[in-house]
């Protein structure tokens, strides 16, 4: 039984705050929710940890699962980014502020945060799977938690400029002595004023420094799979790589089976693997 | 029967060539009748009459073209053939084979639609309620899980 | 606590449990035997062929089950379902421990599925030991017997005209109460057959090493080898008594979202929404298929996640035996392990 | 009965010669009710195959399974030719890529129906024409043939494969092509109740594995109208509505195409009799447009192609 006495299956209810779109190509969406109950928000924030996803329930379509990509000192309120794909992510698209939805979480373990404390981090994103780690920058990034840890980079690579999400705040933090960011995109176009080339290839020519760092990758399986060896190359131990698999999900709590990665359940143990624990696995993605 | 017999209607969106009755069919059907349109009788897969059938229909009526006018060629030649044999197959299995109706419209017939429907909900009445197929809205009994 | 029932009491002992219990046993379903409810004129088959031919997860895990309804205006609530205490009679043991091995699975600190639990805590099981071997068992082979004790109540031994019973817990004995005390004789002579059921089992594979052969072998041609026909159907994982994989989907029209048993030898099982399938062919299926019950059960649990029932030997369509499966995987190069 | 010899020794032939890539058989499984399909690629792999009456699946499933251009051999019996045919009309193998090795077949035996008998201690199965023999660890028992097997095999029409490149022993004088129709007109002679009762009480012990499914050589679609998530066509549990569903539209979508093997049922591991929908839909097609499936390569299922004088019931 889940605190609030329900079933772990059942969602809770919530409501769309805000729903825009993200990429100018209108394939991913952003919905931000509101929880009907103040039980429920207090539920969720107490456990909540960056990283975390949650499955989100549009009754007769089914659920999704979706990285959380808000912090939680934002505001009482959970941000999603959906890339239109199965019925479940069309049937997000569709919503508008005001409509109702389900949601459970947050399940997961989320970024071990609490290790990383002292640490420069490295955080490499591409595409959509940007979302949890727009969460964890915001997290680190507020006034509250950045003392905590060192330098911050950020890698962030898209197909195209369109499909940059959270571009406001990214804007913001170029402009942000705090933090290193470098932007990329797959295809030159004109007035991109960032790197061009895919990411593993950013990633060797920013050359992070793997002293005292944690690198953070998450992205398409590809990319993931051609930047954890580019780390490795620069020196990041294989302890300080983290990054976050995805695998068809139904429960979301280790029940189904389904997201089972060797004794593993994706849901449950992780998403987030270092990647001294991947090696562990059998290589079943 | 004290309520109407639930019709599924599949009627291929060529088949009503009078404004009228189309506009009949589009904004007037009784509300025991239910309209789905298709662009061709050929489109009419077997799962469409299934899915009506478990859906609760008591009948599935189809309303196609004329052979040979068909808008598509021979698209209700096809539906005619697979349709027939969905229909025959399901009396197979204890369906009575009453409960589904093909009718052939001319482009000359004028108002033919509504008297079919009639019809075939008197004809519906007489059979009384489907019950021979399991519907989708009874929650699961029976079988191995009971 | 030993105790003898005569058979003729059966029918009678089992009609009196039907006012405080729902008791499920095995009776004859068309050319099979099937766990159902109890009536006036049940008849328990247990020589048919020699267990049931789905096994009794049904009961705690069945095949479609609602988990949440949708209510009006988008909300959802938990399924209700009304679960009576229940006597499970004559579950063989094999399938005894494989509810204990889901337990593992299915109770957990950190999420709990309630259903399960509830089925659980509402449940007897009374044990019938096997005291002839089945043919495509291989209880004793993966560390299980014919008489293991695992997560019964009540063990019963077939003596020709009666049980001795072995109550293992209050409930059982609570069950039991008032049958006649077993002479030590009679306990010593069960045990005799125990022992002789438990010696006639073969050894059907050797166990050892097997996890580390499997596991260093991956990547090899074996998986092939032993997957080459199969079709990809369910029967081996839905007869199986420890497999617990399931799908949730959506009934739009009951309202419900239900959860049905599914399967890792579907391609649809890990097919994910960009067309990625990690699983793509029945050589990656079957790997999973083994592997997580001869490796990843033993690294979760460090139990092994097969009984040994001999369901999925007996009506694999194409005779695919998982006996002959490991038999060969024994065959299969592999180097010891110091980290551990 | 079929000489092994003479059919291991064209086998070897074939691939030694590399007229074929892999030849699909059957192997002894682990014990001897369950012979095991197989697939050879060199000859002296061939030594193992076996060709019994208890090889009881559909070999041309596997023929979905290879890659379209691989050169398959393949020992064929009657309704396994047929099958071989209808995927060749289909597109799924083209006649150029396949050897056929032709054996005439005697039905194939219901494991289950010697179980029953003789219990499952099974040490050896001998068998001839009319006649059964088990070894077991009681003794030896004789049973007939005829009462072993399969349904669908009583009725078979097309013992002999027909369009083999070699046939190996001597044809079999073919069956009663009438039986099926027979046996379809019994079920219709029952009222609409006592055909629904029967069917809701095969279809409801359904536990949807899909082993009908993926025994079927024809059921090669690589995404089945059940696991289709929008629309969802009927429901995916072993709900009541949901087993009727998959069982209507399983049957009915081998209209024209089935062969009547019966690997379907033999592969269902509940025992749900299933031939007496597709025989029904094999009988209409013989019916109403003279069709039987598999007899040549060109042929197009009545399905496949349409005329305009159609006699039937919709018809005005």
């Amino acid at each position: 039984m889940q605190d609030n006495g329900h079933s772990p299956y059942t969602p809770i209810p919530m409501h769309v705050l805000h729903a825009y779109y993200e990429s100018t190509d209108h394939s991913l969406k952003t919905v931000e929710l509101s929880f009907d109950h103040a039980a429920d928000s207090q539920a969720f924030f107490e456990a909540f940890n960056p990283g975390q996803f949650c499955l989100l329930s549009v009754a007769g379509k089914g659920e999704s699962a979706l990285g959380v990509a808000s912090a939680a000192w934002e505001g009482n309120f959970v941000r999603f980014t959906a890339q239109k794909m199965g019925s479940v992510t069309t049937a997000l698209h569709g919503l508008k502020a005001g409509d109702a939805i389900g949601m459970r979480g947050p399940l997961g373990n989320g970024f071990p945060l609490q290790d990383w404390k002292g640490k420069n981090l490295v955080i490499i994103g591409g595409g959509c799977a940007f979302s949890t780690l727009y969460a964890l920058t915001k997290h680190i990034h507020h006034e509250s938690h950045r003392d905590d840890y060192g330098k911050l980079t950020l890698v962030y690579g898209t197909r195209t400029s369109g499909l940059c999400m959270y571009k406001h705040d990214i804007a913001a933090w170029h402009e942000n002595e705090d933090m290193e960011i470098h932007q990329a995109i797959d295809v030159p176009e004109d007035d991109w004023l960032h790197h061009v080339g895919y990411v593993p290839d950013v990633v060797r020519q920013v050359a992070p420094s793997p002293v005292n760092a944690v690198a953070v990758v998450c992205g398409p399986p590809i990319m993931t799979k051609f930047t954890l060896p580019a780390l490795v190359e620069l020196g990041f131990a294989p302890e300080n790589i983290f990054t976050s698999l995805e695998k068809r999900m139904k429960c979301g709590i280790g029940k189904c089976g389904r997201c089972n990665l060797g004794p593993k359940y994706i849901c449950k143990d992780g998403p987030v693997f270092s990647l001294a624990e991947l090696n562990a696995l059998p290589a079943d993605l | 029967m004290s309520q109407k017999p639930k019709i599924a209607f599949f009627q291929c969106q060529w088949c009503l060539y009078s404004p009228a009755d189309q506009n009949w069919v589009d904004t007037q059907l009784p509300s025991n009748i239910h309209l789905t349109k298709t662009p061709c009788t050929g489109r009419i897969n077997p799962l469409y009459v299934l899915n009506a059938v478990q859906g609760g229909a008591d009948g599935v009526m189809i309303s196609g073209c004329m052979p040979e006018q068909c808008h598509f060629k021979t698209g209700n030649m096809a539906a005619r053939r697979q349709l027939e044999e969905f229909n025959d197959f399901l009396n197979h299995i204890g369906y009575e084979k009453e409960r589904v109706r093909f009718v052939w419209l001319d482009l000359q017939d004028r108002g033919i639609i509504q008297k079919q429907l009639a019809q075939f909900e008197q004809d519906l009445e007489v059979l009384g309620p489907a019950k021979n197929l399991i519907t989708r809205t009874k929650i699961a009994e029976g079988g191995l899980n009971a | 606590m030993n105790l003898i029932l005569e058979k003729h009491a059966l029918p009678d002992l089992l009609q009196s449990w039907r006012g405080n219990y729902d008791v499920y046993l095995p009776q004859k379903m068309e050319r099979f035997s099937h766990f159902m409810p109890l009536t006036d004129n049940s008849v328990l088959v247990t020589h048919e062929p020699h267990n049931t031919r789905i096994s009794p997860k049904a009961l705690f895990l069945p095949m479609t089950e609602a988990l949440v309804k949708f209510t009006r205006f988008g909300g959802y609530e938990d399924a209700q379902q009304v679960i009576q205490p229940r006597i499970i009679f004559a579950i063989r043991p094999c399938d005894a421990q494989a509810v204990q091995l889901l337990d593992t699975s299915f109770i957990q600190e950190a999420y709990t599925d309630p259903l399960w639990l509830e089925r659980r805590e509402k449940t007897i099981t009374v044990g019938l030991g096997c005291h002839e071997p089945c043919q495509t068992g291989f209880c004793t082979t993966v560390g299980y017997g014919p008489f293991n004790k695992a997560d019964l109540d009540v063990l019963l031994t077939d003596m020709g005209d009666a049980y001795l019973v072995e109550t293992l817990s209050k409930a059982g004995e609570d069950c039991f109460q008032g049958l006649p005390c077993a002479s030590d004789e009679f306990v010593e002579q069960a045990l005799i057959v125990q022992r002789n059921a438990h010696d006639q089992m073969p050894v059907a594979f050797e166990t050892e090493n097997l996890k580390e052969k499997l596991e260093q072998n991956f990547n090899s041609d074996y998986w092939e080898t032993v997957s080459q026909s199969c079709l990809g159907c369910g029967v081996c994982t839905f007869l199986c008594p420890t497999c617990f994989c399931f799908d949730i989907v959506d009934e739009t029209q009951r309202r419900e979202r239900v959860r049905n048993w599914d399967t890792c030898m579907f391609r649809t099982y890990s097919l994910e929404a960009s067309g990625h399938n990690p699983r793509p062919s029945k050589v990656e299926r079957t790997r999973q298929r083994l592997s997580h019950k001869f490796v990843y059960w033993l690294d979760q649990v460090n139990q092994i996640g097969c009984t040994g029932c001999g369901r999925c030997v007996r009506y694999c369509p194409v005779g695919l035996d998982i006996r002959a499966m490991l038999r060969q995987a024994q065959t299969l190069p592999f180097e010891v392990s110091h980290a551990g | 009965m079929p000489d092994l010899d003479a059919i291991k020794t064209e086998v070897r032939r074939l691939l030694a010669d590399g007229v074929v890539e892999v030849v699909v058989a059957f192997k002894p499984g682990d014990t001897p009710l369950h012979p095991q399909p197989a697939f050879f690629h060199s000859p002296e792999e061939v030594d193992s195959l076996v060709h019994n009456g208890l090889c009881q699946n559909n070999l041309a499933t596997f023929l979905t399974h290879l890659p379209k251009t691989k050169k398959v051999g393949m020992v064929v019996r009657g309704c396994e030719n047929r099958s071989v045919n209808a995927l060749i009309v289909e597109k799924q193998k083209s006649r150029e890529n396949l050897y056929l090795l032709g054996v005439p077949c005697e039905g194939i035996i219901d494991w289950r129906k010697i179980v029953e008998h003789v219990g499952e201690a099974v040490l050896a199965v001998h068998e001839n024409s009319d006649e059964v023999t088990v070894e077991t660890r009681e003794g030896q028992f004789n049973l007939s043939r005829n009462e072993l097997l399969h349904a669908s095999c009583l009725r078979c029409a097309h013992r002999n494969p027909i369009s083999a490149d070699i046939l190996i022993g001597e044809p079999l004088p073919e069956g009663d092509p009438n039986l099926a129709r027979v046996a379809v007109e019994e079920f219709e002679s029952l009222t609409n109740e006592e055909r629904y009762a029967w069917f809701q009480k095969e279809a409801e012990r359904c536990i949807r594995c899909y082993a009908c499914r993926e025994a079927c050589p024809m059921c090669y679609c690589t995404e089945c109208f059940v696991d289709h998530i929008e629309p969802r066509w009927t429901e995916s549990g072993a709900t009541p509505a949901g087993m009727q569903g998959w069982h209507i539209v399983r049957a009915f979508h081998q209209t024209g195409r089935c062969t009547d093997c019966g690997a379907c049922e033999r592969a269902c591991p509940m025992d749900i009799k299933m031939t007496y929908l597709t025989e029904k839909l094999n009988n209409d097609m013989r019916k109403k447009y003279a069709f039987e499936v598999g007899l040549d390569i060109q042929t197009q299922p009545p399905f496949a192609t349409v005329t305009l004088d159609d006699k039937n019931r919709f018809s005005v």
